[in-house]
Formats: C-alpha cells, structure tokens, sequence
C-alpha cells in the first residue's frame, strides 16, 4: 500500500518501449529467421498474401451484389494490419481469436478459405472451419464476445506449463482482435485485467480502424487511443502504423516474443481505417463524406508495400502481375466451392448442441424429421 | 401443404376493410418512426440514444432523422457497451428524464442484462416508489431475416419472468405506432419487442383511434380453435386461419401484444369458446412464453378444454443460421400440423 | 396450520431408514466439497476459480482446504468480475481444462449471463463439436437466509430456455455429493444451482451408491397427489406431506432434480397415478419453470388430470429484504392451499 | 487519426496535478469558505462526525452481535475517506451514490440513520430513506452496480443545463463510490469511458480499502492503481491518502469544482484500508494475519485527525468528550429506533413494485392476502 504522502500524485509513467522499424522509414531486409528483420521471400509472400486478401475481400462484396451470399463485412484498407499480424502466429502453439472481420487473417494462417467463407453464405454460424486444427476460434458476432476466451486459453498455457513456463521455447500465445468500437465494452476491461494479474501470455490486437459503423473514435473511444489504456493496467502496449505491414509483422512478433516468454499480456494498437462500408447491409454516406474517407484513409497499405518493394528491388512488375493472377485464381476456386456448398442438413441443428444429447431434444428433433423432412 | 404460400401471404395481414380517413398506409418502420417524432415532440423529457441511433438514424433506420429534427442533445450515439447505455438510463430517469434507449439486435440485450434485471426493473421497488424508471426500452427482436449470429432471438420469456419488468410486441405498422406511444408514455420500465422482419411490412395505420393499448387483441374471430401469438407469428397465424378457413375451419388469432402482464381473460375468454388453442412463438419450446400462456389457458378452461394446448415453437437449440432458419421458425406447416393434432385429440 | 411447523422439520426431510455401510451422515456444504476435492483428484484438467473460492475457500466454504490440497494453479482467486469468469472458462475449456467456476451468489450471474448463453451454451454447436464446453458453473442459489439484496434469487428458469445447457438442483447431501461428482465429469456445460439454505442441513449420504444420476427421483411415495419440487423446496414439500398424512392424503413428492432437460416421463408415471399435481417453486410465478412443469404434465396426463395442475410459487416482485422473506417464498400453509385447491376442484 | 509515423510509440503523458495539501504536512486553515482551506469550526465538525461515524459503525457490529440486526459491513477505518468525501456535496445540488458501505458518507450528508440502518434490519433492501429527498441514492448491493447510474444522472445535468452549462453556479454533480474490487466489474470502464466521452460531470471516488473480502488489491487490480487507469480515459486522477480527513474533503472539493464546472469526469483514489472484517460474516483470519492487518491499516485516520487539532490548538480534550458524548447519544437513539421498528406490511410487496400495477400482480396481492393474511 502506498502511504505516507498524504496527496500520492498520478500515474505511473509507462516505460519507453523501442520503435518498430516500419518500411516507410527503411524497408529492413536481412536474412535471419522470424526472430530478425524480414527477408525478402517473407516481403513477397506478404505481399502475395495481401493481394490475395484484397482481391478475395473484393470479390465477396460482388458476391453479395450478385446473390451467390447474403452478406459481408468488408475489411478493405485493413489488409496490412490482419496479414501482417496473422503473419506472426505460430499455428503450432498459438490459438487465434477473431472477430467477424478477419478474413485476412484466416487467409494468412491457411484456413480453408471455402469452409471460411460459408458463414457469410449463412450456411453455420462461426464457420464451417475446423478451430482447433486451424487455430482459429470460429468467428466472433459478439463485439468484444472473445477477447476474454483469449485470455483464458491464455492462462491455460500457463498452467499446463506449470513452473516450466519458459521450458519448450516458451508458452502458446493467444491473439485476439477488436475494434476500436468493442473496446468500449465492459468484457475487454475485465479480459485487460485478467491477463494483467494472471500475467497470461495473450496479445490484444486492436484494429483500430476510426469507425464502429457510423460512430467515429473520437466519439467512442475517451482519451483517443485504446493502447493508452494498457498502462493503467501495468500492460506494455504499442500503437503502430496498421497500414505499414512490415510494422505490423514486427510489433506482432515483439509482443509475441514478450508474451511467450512469461512476461505477460501486450497491447497493440494498430492504427488503419476502414475504407469500405461496415457490412453489405451498411451505407457509410449517411454519416462520412467522399472526402473525410479520402482524408482518412490515408495511402493505400498494399499501394505502399509494392512501392516500397519496387524501390527497393525486391520485386518487379512480373511479380506483381503474377500474384494479381494467382490472386484470381484462387478467389475463383473459393467463389466455386461457396457456390457448390449445399444448407446443412436439418438434423445438424439438434446433433450439435451438446456432446451428451437429451432425450428432450431428441424428441424434438424427431418431431422435426416427421414434420419438416416428412419422415 | 407447401411453404411456398408463405411468401405471398404477408400483405393478407395488414389489410382491412372500411378505412376511415385518419388512416395510412405505412411500414412499421415508418410508424415507430413517427411514433418516436411525436413522443420527442410532445414530452420534453424524453431522449432517444443507443448505438448508431443519431447520425445513422439506427441500423433499422427506426431512428431516422430524429436527431436532425430534435438536436443532438434528445437524440444521441453512445460508445459501443449495451450495460453501459442500460446503466445510463437508470441515471437519466433518476434525473427525471424518460430514457427510450435502443439494443441493436435483441442477441445484444444479454450484456445489459444486469442492469435490466438488478437495476431498472427494481429502482421504483428498492426506491419506495421515489425513483420511477420510465425507461423504454427497444429491442429489435426475433427471427427470419437471414442474419448473423445473435440477431434473431427471442428474449420475451427471460423478460417476461423479472419482476418490475413490463413487455410488449407489435405485430403490424397499427400496433407499432400505437403500443409504442403507449409503451413511451408510461412511468414503468416497458420492453418494447420490435419484429425485425417485419419492419418493411405496409399497414394501414389509423393514428386518430388506435383502440385500448392494454391487453391482447382479437386479430380474427373464430369458433374451433384459438391461435395465440405475437410478434411476427401473428401475420403468419393470419395466413394459417386463411388456409384454414378454406377447409372450413374457423381460427381465432389472438394477438397477445403484452408478454407481461399476459391478458389471461382475453385468454380465458378465447379459448372458452373455442375449445381448443395452439399456441406458437420463435423462442425455443422449454420454460418459453408458451408454457405460461398454455398453462394460464389450462387453469382457466380446464372444464371446456377438448385437447391439450399445444406449442408450436423453436426447437430448443441456438437459432440456426439462415439456411436453416426456415427450418427452426416455426412454418405454416408445423403450425398446421399442431392445430391438427388438437382438432384430432381423442380422449383415452 | 400454522408457520411454526416449519422451524422443526428440517431433519425430516434427510433421515431415511436401513442405512447401508457406505453411509456418512454430513451436510450438504460437507458433501459438495467433498465431491469437489475428488473431482480434482480425479481429473488432472478439472480446475476450480471464482470469487473467493481459493484462500478463503468460498464465502460459503464449499471449496474450503482446496487451495491448500491441490495447489494454488488449481483452485485460484480471479478479480471481481463474474463475465470476466465465465469469459475465462470459455478458453480454459477451449484449452482442454474442465472448469469449474464459482458465481458467490445467484444475483451476480446476471453480468455474466451474456457469457454463459452467447458462448458457452454455443460454443460446441457454433464450433460443430470441435469446442466442447466441459463447463461446471457452481451458483449458490435461491432464498431463506435473511441475506442481502440479489442473494436470493431463482434463475432456473432463464437457464432452462437457454439452449445448450443443462441445469441441476440438488435437495440433499447424498443428492448434492452425486449430482456433483457427476455433472463436473460431464462434457457439456451444467448450471450447478446449490440451494444455499440448505448447505448446513445434515442428511445420510452413501458415496457407493448414489442411485442414476440423470432424471427425476420420487423422494416420497403416494396416491393422491404428486408434489413437484427442486433445490431447498424439496425438504419443504416432504414436510407438507407428512403433514398431509396425518389427515390420510398420500402425496407423492418428485425431486426433479434435473431442471434442464426435463424428465418429463418421471412426470407423466407419477401424474397418471395421482391425477393431481402441484409445482412448487421459489422463483416469480409468471414464465417461471413451474409453467412448464405444469404444461408437461398437462400434455403427458390430460384425460386422466382431475384438476389443472396448481402452482405454487414465489410472487412476481423483486426478492425481498428478510423481513418479509416468508412471505414471499412458497411456505407449508400456501402449498397446502394450492393441495386443497386441487384435491377439492370440481368439474364445472 | 494519428498517421504518418510507422511506429506512433505508446501513451501519452498525464498532465501533472497540483498537489493537494493535507493535514500531515501543514493543517490548512483559513477563515474562507469552501472554496479555500478548511477553518477551523469545520475541522472540528469534521472531527465530531468522525467520532459519530465510528461509534454508530462499531456499534452496529455490536447490534448484530446482539440480534438487533441480522447483519452489517462495518467501514472501520474508512471514516476519514468517507467523512471527507460526503463532506464536499451539495446536497441543494448534487447527487450521490453508494455502495453497502457508505454510512459514513449516509451520516455526514444529513440521512437519516434510522432510515439507513433499517437496510441492515433487513427491512427493505436499500433503505427506508427517501433518496430524492436526502440525495443519495438507494442502497446498492450489486459491487459496481450504480456506477453508471451517477453518469447517467450526470449526463442528464448536462442535458437539463443546455448550452448554459456553466450557468448557475455551475452543474450539479454526481459523486460515486466504488471499491478496489468493485473497479475490475466491466460496467465500471464502461461507465468511465461514457464519462469521459461525454464529459459527464462525475466524480468517481474509489476507496480502496485493500481487500475484496479475502483477495489482496494486488491480486485484483492490475497494475496496482485505480487511479491510473483514469489517463487511458483522458480524465483527471487523484491518489489520496484516504485516511487524512483534510487531504480527502480538499480534493474532492478539487473534483468537483472541475465536473461542475463543464470540464468532465475526475476520479479519486483514496488510500484506506478495511481495518474489520468483510461484513459481520466475513471472518479475516482466514485470509490475513493479525501482523498484516496491523501493517496494512497504519495509523488509525481519527486519531490522526485528533492529533492534528490538538497539536494545533484547534480543539482540546473537553471538545472530543463533547463530540465522543453526542456521538454515544446519537447511536442510542438511532438503536432505539431501530429496535422500534416495525417489518413492512406484505402489501408493500405488490404495491411498490410498479408505478402502475398491473391485474395480475393484484390477483397475486388478493390471493396472497387471501392464504397468509387470512382475510
Ligand atoms: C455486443 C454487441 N453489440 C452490438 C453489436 C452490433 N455491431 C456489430 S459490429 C459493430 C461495430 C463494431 O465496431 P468495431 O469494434 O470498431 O469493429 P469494426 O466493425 O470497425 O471492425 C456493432 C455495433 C454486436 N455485434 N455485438
Ligand atoms: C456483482 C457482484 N459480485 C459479487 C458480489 C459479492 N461481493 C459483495 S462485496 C464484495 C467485495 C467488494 O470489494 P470492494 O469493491 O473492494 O469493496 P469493499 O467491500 O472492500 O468495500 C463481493 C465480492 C456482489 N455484491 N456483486
Ligand atoms: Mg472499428
Ligand atoms: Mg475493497
């Protein structure tokens, strides 16, 4: 307890953290494993990955337009922040926690982008992905609804670890996204809080994208930054250019490394803005003009990244051309499988509540069968 | 039977015969729309606020251009955090004002229901009556819409159940205008259940006389069996007394409109004629409102009664996604199925 | 009939005659924290967490002496946060653990009931199986102990409709150490309500035999009329119907233990030898889980029913201060009411 | 939106806070009125409320220890923090929430105490008080429950002043308790943020009193200060010695001046520490030896205050007879009362339910008067 003063004064100052080298000051190109700067195989692939996420994010969205799914949440402007971060998950220990928006992420840790994708075709909530095998939770509809999972998972690695924590190469880490608009909600406070006590090894990354549908950040978030938060709760936190990938990969490993190693929760900030509408359904000219989304937006971050590969050398015209191309192909064979993919069989809905069914719900599906299936 | 009738059949439910000149024809959206206009209008006290609730106008547009008309002060978007805009209105009507705060999607009361349940409906209580909550509260609710996760469930039988909660649904653009002026006006906390799928639904709307706001009400006379429902299963047991009626079976549809507190002489005085009732809602069948509004039929028309009352009602699994919603709502054919195994009943 | 039968009838309801060797005569606090400390023994995943559970070893002392037995990194403290708990068993779960969390009190679930039906009740569905939720949420639960507000409150009902759990009550100390061992093994989330007035109350408990864990359990044979009950009101209707003996009624008492799923054929077997059935509960009387006990029955028994089925339960209103606690819940005099009303009821 | 920089570092720094002189330092008094230092007529009333508040709490426990009460949650050595805090209200204006532990606060605002311990009489959850008339709202037992009621009642403040905010002497303000435990509930970041948005006039005072019944604020609170949280929000914080009267009254006089004034939220942390146990049945041994509690609870806040004033020649030995007497008069009368009083006729039970009722709660009133009241 802190006495003796009879005024205490306010607030710890929160230690300096090092920058984050980012592209736009110095692209670090180097040969060294994911521990060191980026090489340029990894620069490519990055910049494959977003062009694949940005075409494919595209695509839905005429997907929608053309009746192949009901609807779509967009995450245009986004790609650098959820490729580069997806790109630091290790998907042998880590366990990742998304929101509705984290195509690219998906995309980037390889989950079968069809069995992803069904749950914008309204055919599973969550997704027809397998999470455990993939890594990936099933998509979150509930804002904010599992960034506290994360941190049990989180604290779950702890204990499994027991007093080995760092043997191993260190703990599985969870990763968890929301937005600038969930950290309002009371469940990141207490999930902050947690891990903090807990020192559990969970990485809280915020795309903080400058909108929740049509309320802006400045009316959402009190203090203007959800990583300022992280001091209150004695948590290291970066707020990064979520447009510059590079950063993005770096600061994701930085807190990665942090975390695995028993320190205890990061916060990233990643500062990027949503180009498109929320969703399908959403019409952003009611709240924000053409030209605050101009101003806001920013450059383009895939723009960015192959003007900085050009300049640097470390790719051409002809890759780029190519990638565009495999980008197609594979949105193609994706639009394929959707298209393909049938309802689910009624009888899903009853065999998958629980791992013990009931006889109540038994009944009930009987009555189902000889009702609706006429059996 | 075929579902397909089910898609031409919602005009059937808001049309009427005879109109009198004060009535219009519009959506439900258009008349909760108008409603709130005039409550704002008309009591200085009142504030509108949620999410996306001012400058979008709500993500249903129920909420268009209000806050235009009345200033950001009356009409306003909160931070993201469904305790915290319930919380809040618990503060604002303590200051006297009459808090009409929205829930974007009925999956998203759930965080507010501490302060729903703990709160809101126990201050006048806990208060001695010094702290009234006229809080109305809206909720955009139920199913049928192909949505995401969490936006079409049902929440009236958890509403229903708390003490110093009052709960109520429209079931077409009349209803709507009506109960929500009602709803807004009244010094008790009111839950007022809004269903999504049929916000885009035209109505005739008489807004000179829109009848008692208490209580259920008869949608369709009938003398063979009584369908008892709400929401969005009124129009679609509309559509069902239609077929019915082709076979010459006479269906009465009671719109029971107030969840809590449930009209049990409107019940009782169905039923005692008819006989024979079904009731239907989207909720899941176990410990939903159907059980109470069975069980309230039996304990009144034991005697009369010629079958058990039967639920025609969601299954009790998560609401499904949209491939399968047509499969979990209940459909024209289940409730067919129901009200014949009542009209089939034989004792022994 | 006077209330003062109630101070001495306790120990009624836990004696029984003929007892087996495996038998232990211990409370009900006892038992509970004896199938807990086994749990732990048993299954290296099972971990238990809350609100004071660690150190202090509950507030109730359920989980007494089980930090110090099986280490702090199985039964821990968390910060004040019941979402934040719930929230957190979500991922202990989706890690492989079984957890075992601890809500202090009834009332303080509601903040984390956004957790508990939105993911845990899900998650296996939303996951198609791949996610199960091996969840067993401990609540101390319902009325009787003059405590302060929201520490007495009914939340079967809420839990019941929510698909994707299960929910138990146990009546005893031989009830409560079996019900427990069984549903902290289970691979689906279970809402473990413990009727907190009961905790202190001695019975026999035979831990080699505890009987099929699943279902209802007649804890009293009889003819006339059939008593249905959970959690502390068990004890209460046992003591009814040694009362009612004494004027030659025979009442069958039901504990029905399980409040999700429902053993509807337990209730159907001992309405269709009765005839009569009265439901007795805690919790607010409207939409209440005696709705659909009484609809059950009715459905299941109708051509042999005398008399609706009664019910006989707390009132709508908010739980009250102590002072008017027995009035409040269903007490010896108003049961035998409701009895009378059923076993004098007369075809109109 | 913050671009242009890859890495945008972490936190912005809190603006210092002029420090609030307490009564260890240097006893402030002053012939001014509330706005300056304390005189020192009201350093002596402080003092007999002190002496008030004390006698009335450990007599409490002494009532439930005879079976004059059925239970109660003792404030020992929380006088100070609430004395000092209640002190600072306008109770023409203003508007207070509690938790179950704010007696301190009931007493010094002017409540009637019959009123208030009749909440530990267990005769009506809350209390019999009027809470529109006294200013304080109900009894709140759910831990961080009203939080958000103070910034609603806040907002509407705002709201009802219009565009003339600072009219009038300014706005009245809501002043909330919350405990170190109550601080990890979600609502009490939502409420914050809402706060801060839109710049509410709260003052959130926090006592952290070291405990959550048996867990250790360092094992609740992340970080280890409530008061730092308040910089993520971009509000104003205090961290005060809650046990000295004068440091306690001069900064939440401080905090309100700026919240009434237009200028938003403010949050104190008082330093405390509960020297009893959780409630009367709560035992502390279980979780903290007597060594602990003495080292934790540190000088006792009223003989501190007792020193000071005598050291001052503010008030001598006949005065705190004086004070210890009234004190000791004031509890038998409030006992009396209590012990006078009668439970709440059942009606009240339907009757105070609704501001409208409704049939069938009467039915249910009818047939409840029918079988238990006999008529
Ligand atoms: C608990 C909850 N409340 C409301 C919603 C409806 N909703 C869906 S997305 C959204 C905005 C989210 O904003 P943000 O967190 O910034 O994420 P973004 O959409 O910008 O990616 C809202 C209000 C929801 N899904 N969950
Ligand atoms: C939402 C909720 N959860 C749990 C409780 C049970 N409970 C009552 S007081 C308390 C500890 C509160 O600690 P703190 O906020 O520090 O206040 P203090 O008791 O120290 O004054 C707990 C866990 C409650 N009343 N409300
Ligand atoms: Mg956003
Ligand atoms: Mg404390």
């Amino acid at each position: 307890m802190q006495y003796g003063q009879p005024f205490l004064g306010c607030l710890p100052t929160f230690p300096p953290v090092t920058k984050v080298t980012g592209m736009d000051t110095l692209l670090p190109v180097a040969s060294g494993g994911a521990a060191g700067p980026l090489t340029a195989d990894e620069l490519r692939e990055l910049y494959s990955l977003m062009v694949a996420v940005r075409h494919l994010d595209t695509s839905a969205i005429a997907w929608q337009r053309q009746g192949i799914i009901p609807g779509y949440a967009p995450e245009l402007g986004q790609e650098a922040a959820q490729v580069g971060s997806g790109y630091a998950v290790d998907t042998t220990r880590d366990f990742v926690f998304p929101t509705y928006r984290e195509m690219g992420v998906a995309r980037t840790m390889g989950v079968d982008m069809v069995a992803y994708m069904s749950t914008h075709k309204a055919t599973w909530h969550g997704g027809l992905y397998n999470p455990l095998e993939s890594r990936l939770a099933p998509i979150q509809a509930v804002v904010a609804g599992s960034v506290l999972h994360a941190v049990g998972w989180a604290h779950g690695q702890t204990l499994a670890a027991g007093s080995d924590a760092t043997t191993d190469g260190g703990l599985g880490v969870a990763l968890t996204y929301f937005g600038d608009g969930a950290s309002s909600q009371g469940d990141v406070h207490e999930a902050m809080n947690f891990a903090a006590v807990m020192k559990a090894p969970v990485v809280f990354f915020v795309q903080n994208n400058g909108w929740a549908i049509s309320v802006p950040t400045e009316r959402q978030v009190a203090g203007g930054s959800v990583a300022a938060r992280a001091a209150g709760y004695g948590m290291p936190a970066l707020q990064i250019d979520g447009d510059d990938v590079v950063a993005v990969v770096e600061a994701t490993r930085r807190a990665f490394a942090h975390a695995r190693a028993g320190n205890g929760p990061v916060l990233i900030e990643a500062m990027t803005y949503r180009r498109g509408p929320h969703s399908t359904a959403d019409d952003p000219g009611r709240y924000r003009s053409l030209d605050e989304e101009r101003d806001g937006a920013g450059a383009d971050p895939l723009e960015r990244l192959r003007q900085r590969l050009l300049a640097d050398g470390i790719a051409d015209e002809a890759f780029f051309a190519e990638a565009l191309a495999a980008a197609k192909a594979e949105e193609e064979q994706i639009r394929t499988g959707i298209q393909a993919l049938g309802s689910r069989p009624g009888t899903e809905m009853f065999d998958l509540v629980f791992q013990e069914t009931t006889p109540a719900l038994q009944a009930q599906a009987a009555n189902w069968r000889e009702e609706s299936e006429h059996v | 039977m075929s579902n397909s009738i089910l898609e031409s059949a919602n005009a059937a439910a808001s049309t009427s015969a005879g109109t009198p000149a004060s009535t219009t024809v519009m959506s439900m959206q258009q008349a909760l729309n108008r409603a709130l206009d005039e409550v704002l209008a008309e009591n200085p006290k009142a504030v509108i606020f949620g999410e996306d609730c001012g400058r979008l106008g709500g993500v249903f547009r129920i909420t268009d251009g209000l806050q235009a008309k009345h200033g950001e002060q009356r009409v306003f978007d909160t931070p993201l955090a469904e305790s915290g805009i319930l919380g809040m209105s618990v503060g604002l009507a303590m200051a006297g004002f009459h808090p009409i705060p929205e829930v974007q999607f009925d999956g998203f009361a759930y965080p507010a229901i501490n302060q729903i349940v703990c709160q809101i409906a126990r201050m006048n209580y806990r208060s001695r009556g010094a702290l009234p909550m006229p809080i109305t509260l809206r909720v955009p609710s139920f199913g049928g819409i192909r949505a995401p996760e969490h936006h079409g469930e049902s929440l009236e039988a958890l509403f229903a159940h708390v003490p110093g909660l009052k709960v109520v649904s429209p079931s077409n653009p009349h209803e709507a205008y009506h109960l929500l002026k009602h709803a807004a006006t009244r010094p008790d906390p009111v839950i007022f259940m809004e269903p999504k799928s049929r916000y885009w639904q035209k109505g005739e709307v008489d807004m000179a006389d829109g009848g008692t706001p208490e209580g259920a009400k008869v949608m369709r006379e009938g003398r063979h069996l009584t369908l008892v429902a709400w929401g969005a299963m009124v129009a679609r047991c509309l559509q069902v007394a239609e077929l019915a009626a082709e076979d010459g079976i006479e269906i009465e549809v009671l719109d029971l409109r107030w969840l809590k507190p449930i009209d049990a002489g409107a019940l009782a005085a169905s039923v005692r004629k008819t006989r024979r009732a079904v009731v239907v809602h989207e909720a899941p069948l176990t410990s939903g409102l159907g059980a109470e509004v069975a069980q309230l039929i039996t304990q009144s028309c034991f005697d009369t009664l010629k079958a058990p009352v039967e639920r025609v009602t969601g299954f009790d699994v998560p609401y499904p996604s949209g491939d399968l919603e047509d499969e979990y709502i209940p459909n024209i054919d289940r409730i067919l199925f129901g009200i014949q195994r009542v009209l089939e009943y034989k004792r022994g």
